[in-house]
């Protein structure tokens, strides 16, 4: 089964207007803006979407109007603070009315991780006391049949898409990460369908060099997506390092709507791919992206 | 009289350093040799950095994202998942781990931040006017909340002014002591709950028994009255206010190690 | 604090009579044979194993009549079958009764994993409709307050001591671990005191090289034995392959209780360490037993 | 007439083959091509290792000490935590992933053996005469009960003894069907149940309705009776037995490239 995909051909068969999306899940890192820009670009419609924080990627999409729900910790932009286009949504219903769903950081992991876990809930001492146990949330509060504690129960989640943005990949989705990899794994095993987005596609046989590498398997795995700087400006580890002045940039721009249309023009509506937008970003740019000091890992020995 | 700092050189006027400066160096100070701490980002991340090259050699930082670190990054960090902040960690790994070792008491300490905190160290970073009647949209809870319900202690670092200082937050991100004595008991929480509130005026901790907040030290050149008004609630103070110990040069020349471009700690509070 | 303990100190130090120990986490695979046998020579009492199978090391323990209970999914010789001490003791209370909590692989990692999570206890669809559901073991039946479907709740275990062996450490206990890891990682986050058994002690810069093969942090770990071929005849992947010949002796030895005892004053109590047991193993044999083809892992880039 | 194998040469007849090489040719046809199989340990990894190499290379194997492999181990396996099962897999990670996987539905089939098994495929591995009166201390469920439970479909593979084929198991480690149709559904089982029981004399399948074991197949050289006899109830067969295919000559040098000692297949049952 092929699974190699362009960006717009994977966007275009696997995400269905009405699909929650899980991305984001490794937090500041390996966040998949281009997929997200993609999703901007075919103007789907309905979304939710799943993380722990984006960073300012799910304000970007909820700024486009294809997000109809938010299931996540945090919606902002972390160097600099709040999303204005998230505040207009919630605030105002500009574009549209967007609802959130509060988690917190701990809480979507274990969502997820119920999920991936194939249970319908899982138990934790997070989130007793606060707002999050009140209102339309689906936790429930239990005491503990065991020990006569307080619990707060998190319902399994298991989104329709997870995308993971990684290092390298083979053409079957066999798929290596190294740094922290957040929620990661726990959103591909959630999720119905994997989409991997890589900087690199390898062979098979790098795969097999080093099993421990390997963050999720190509079994699960749907397309495999090669797109190199797919994350800017998010940081990949031993491939580029993050833009901030992109994250600052945005925050002044998208203060208010029209500025948030105008970036929304230019960086997304005014390139067709990833290539063309890293045209725009242009070569000086990235050169001042790149890794300066390399630090390869030592090897091990898998011999027999 | 010269009054010295710690290191025997001349005291630093309140014009040699900024409030954020300061506000990093009280954070740094919290900090054990033997803390696990849960760093977080911003100001927070800085005081980690510094305590570990000053006081605290030994303490061991972790962040969400999946890295436990006991040493300083080799290069300055805007955000925890920064590649500096992934080279020569001691360990990389899923956030899961990490919650794993907040949830079971392994991490004696934690940092937060946030928009709005009340009297009993409640905050709230998601709500302004409430859930039912929103005024202003929050980013939200993060890692904040489950750092206050679960770490051994917390530290709160945020502004001070009357706006964010209210009686009783209109809604709970990040549980501190809910109503007062006993709250966290009652409502299962594991953690020891919120230990000082480092802000742009001074120190707050909290009266051991009732649970409310109380000023325990102003910073150089604010003066108590600046801070009770700046408060929305009839603050506690103690009859004797120390003033908080300015940095030191050395903890000054950390800070700015770390934050060269001064981001941070020189172009005002994010 | 100094970590770096002989196996004698360690075990004289970290485990006390009526302990209970997590150890051969990893399956069949890097089984602290080393460790249990000096917890035999130095006759500490009334002890609970715990671990999903053991291959034949429970059995030798059970033998030895240090051992009170255990909590377990499997006890026998893997390539064999049936481990004889454990009949003799349960059948037959010899050398003494020893009691069993029977769970299954995936549910006692559940309950590690809960441990490891600070949660009381996880839920799970497995066990259900088993003779594990029965009698004095702690799993209780819930009906799912979300989906209404039954499931079976598996509490919490924190051992005592988790017993580690890894391909290396440093001296601080910061782990790296290849291979299949079995369970390792929730028995060494959810117990007390964790002591690493490690085939080199390395410098700490080893272990930043590749913060993504640390499986355990050493601010967990209380004691670091370094101990090569510790875990003789498991298999330690990349320093020696199973010793299977081994495996097939003790099968015949200790059929009865009298052939036990003359492998044990062999091989445990007629060595004083490790170091006397390879002596008596023979470099003939350690060297059948050396990897032959190497096989290195490649390596990536951690730099900025 | 000299009857041909699959792969055109004479049929091999049962002196050229153990009853262990059978069983393992017998398991591998069970495996299909887009198989995700729970392989476990002995002749079901032998099966594994057969499928992969002859009908089914797309077949995944997974392993519960923490690998996934798509293609045959290097050299000879006595153990799933073997040096070769490790070196050249696509993953190695926890058992908590592994189980994840099966947990969540994504295991097609699993293998799993048994000391004593009855007419709905309930099998036991722990306590023969039962956990009160204990007669015999077997080893336990190990990963087998969690795949019983929870993988699509399960084929069992045992010795065909009147005193294994027991009525009724009298302690349930890896449940069947419990005592036959809608027992899994009413015990919020979510696997599919047993397909299949290869045991010395023959294959065994599952009424669809009754979830009673039926005789499908005997193995060459063994005829219905002899199965009855050695059946502890009234065993239900189909009115036209088949004989069990043996195995080609290909199957046969390859499970002898698996198992080059024959310590799984020529050395007698495990």
């Amino acid at each position: 089964m092929q699974k190699i995909f362009s960006m717009k051909e994977a966007v275009l068969r696997f995400v269905e207007d009405g699909d929650s999306i899980v991305m984001g899940a490794a937090l500041e890192a390996a966040i998949p803006f281009a997929f997200g820009h993609e999703i901007i670009r075919q103007e789907k419609k309905n979304l939710t979407l799943v993380g722990p924080i984006s960073d300012m990627l799910f304000d970007q999409m909820i700024g486009s109007g294809c997000i109809h729900k938010v299931a996540a910790a945090w919606i902002g932009n972390v160097i600099m603070g709040v999303g204005y286009n998230m505040r207009r949504a919630v605030e105002e219903g500009i574009p549209r009315k967007v609802e959130v769903d509060d988690y917190t950081n701990f809480t979507i992991s274990l969502a997820l991780h119920a999920g991936a876990l194939g249970i319908p809930f899982i138990p934790t001492k997070s989130l007793l006391g606060t707002g999050m146990m009140s209102g339309r949330m689906p936790f429930q509060e239990m005491d503990c049949p065991y020990t006569k504690e307080k619990l707060a129960l998190v319902p399994a989640l298991n989104p329709d898409v997870a995308v993971v943005q990684a290092q390298r990949a083979d053409e079957e989705g066999n798929t290596h990460y190294w740094g922290g990899s957040g929620v990661t794994k726990e959103a591909a095993l959630s999720a119905r369908k994997v989409i991997v987005v890589t900087e690199e596609v390898v062979s098979k046989k790098v795969i097999r060099r080093d099993p421990n590498r390997t963050l999720i398997p190509g079994f699960l795995v749907h397309a495999v997506i090669h797109e190199p700087w797919g994350a800017h400006p998010s940081p990949m580890q031993g491939y580029y390092n993050r833009d901030h002045e992109k994250y600052m940039s945005y925050y002044q721009e998208s203060k208010e709507r029209e500025g948030y249309l105008r970036w929304l023009d230019k960086w997304v509506f005014g390139v067709k791919d990833r290539g063309e937008y890293l045209k725009l970003l242009g070569e000086e740019k990235m050169k001042s992206l790149l890794i300066k000091r390399r630090r390869k890992s030592l090897t091990v020995d898998y011999g027999y | 009289m010269i009054e010295c700092d710690r290191s025997g050189e001349p005291n630093l006027r309140a014009a040699d350093y900024t409030m954020q400066e300061l506000m990093v160096v009280a954070g740094a100070r919290e900090i054990r040799d033997d803390d696990v701490v849960f760093v977080g980002m911003r100001l927070p991340l800085l005081a980690f950095q510094l305590a570990k090259a000053t006081h605290a050699p030994h303490a061991i930082g972790i962040f969400e994202n999946g890295i436990l670190r006991d040493k300083p990054a080799g290069d300055a960090l805007y955000t925890m998942g920064d590649t500096p902040n992934i080279e020569g960690a001691i360990w990389t790994t899923s956030m899961m781990d990490i919650m794993s070792l907040l949830q079971s008491g392994k991490v004696s300490l934690g940092f937060i931040g946030g928009a709005e905190v009340d009297r009993f160290g409640n905050l709230n970073t998601t709500y302004i006017g409430g859930k039912e009647r929103v005024r202003i949209r929050l980013p939200g809870s993060g890692g904040g909340s489950d750092i206050a319900s679960l770490a051994g202690r917390v530290i709160i670092m945020m502004s001070h002014e009357r706006r964010r200082f209210v009686e009783r937050v209109s809604y709970i991100t990040s549980p501190g002591f809910g109503d007062g004595e006993n709250w966290r008991e009652r409502n299962g929480l594991k953690g020891g709950g919120p230990c000082a509130v480092i802000t742009t005026k001074g120190i707050l901790r909290f009266d051991s028994k009732t649970k409310e907040m109380v000023l325990d030290s102003v910073h150089p050149g604010v003066i108590v009255e600046e801070v009770l008004e700046n408060t929305g609630w009839n603050l506690n103070y103690k009859s004797r206010i120390k003033e908080t110990d300015p940095p030191t040069r050395l903890e000054l020349r950390t800070i700015r190690r770390f934050d060269p471009t001064g981001f941070w700690t020189r172009n005002g509070m994010k």
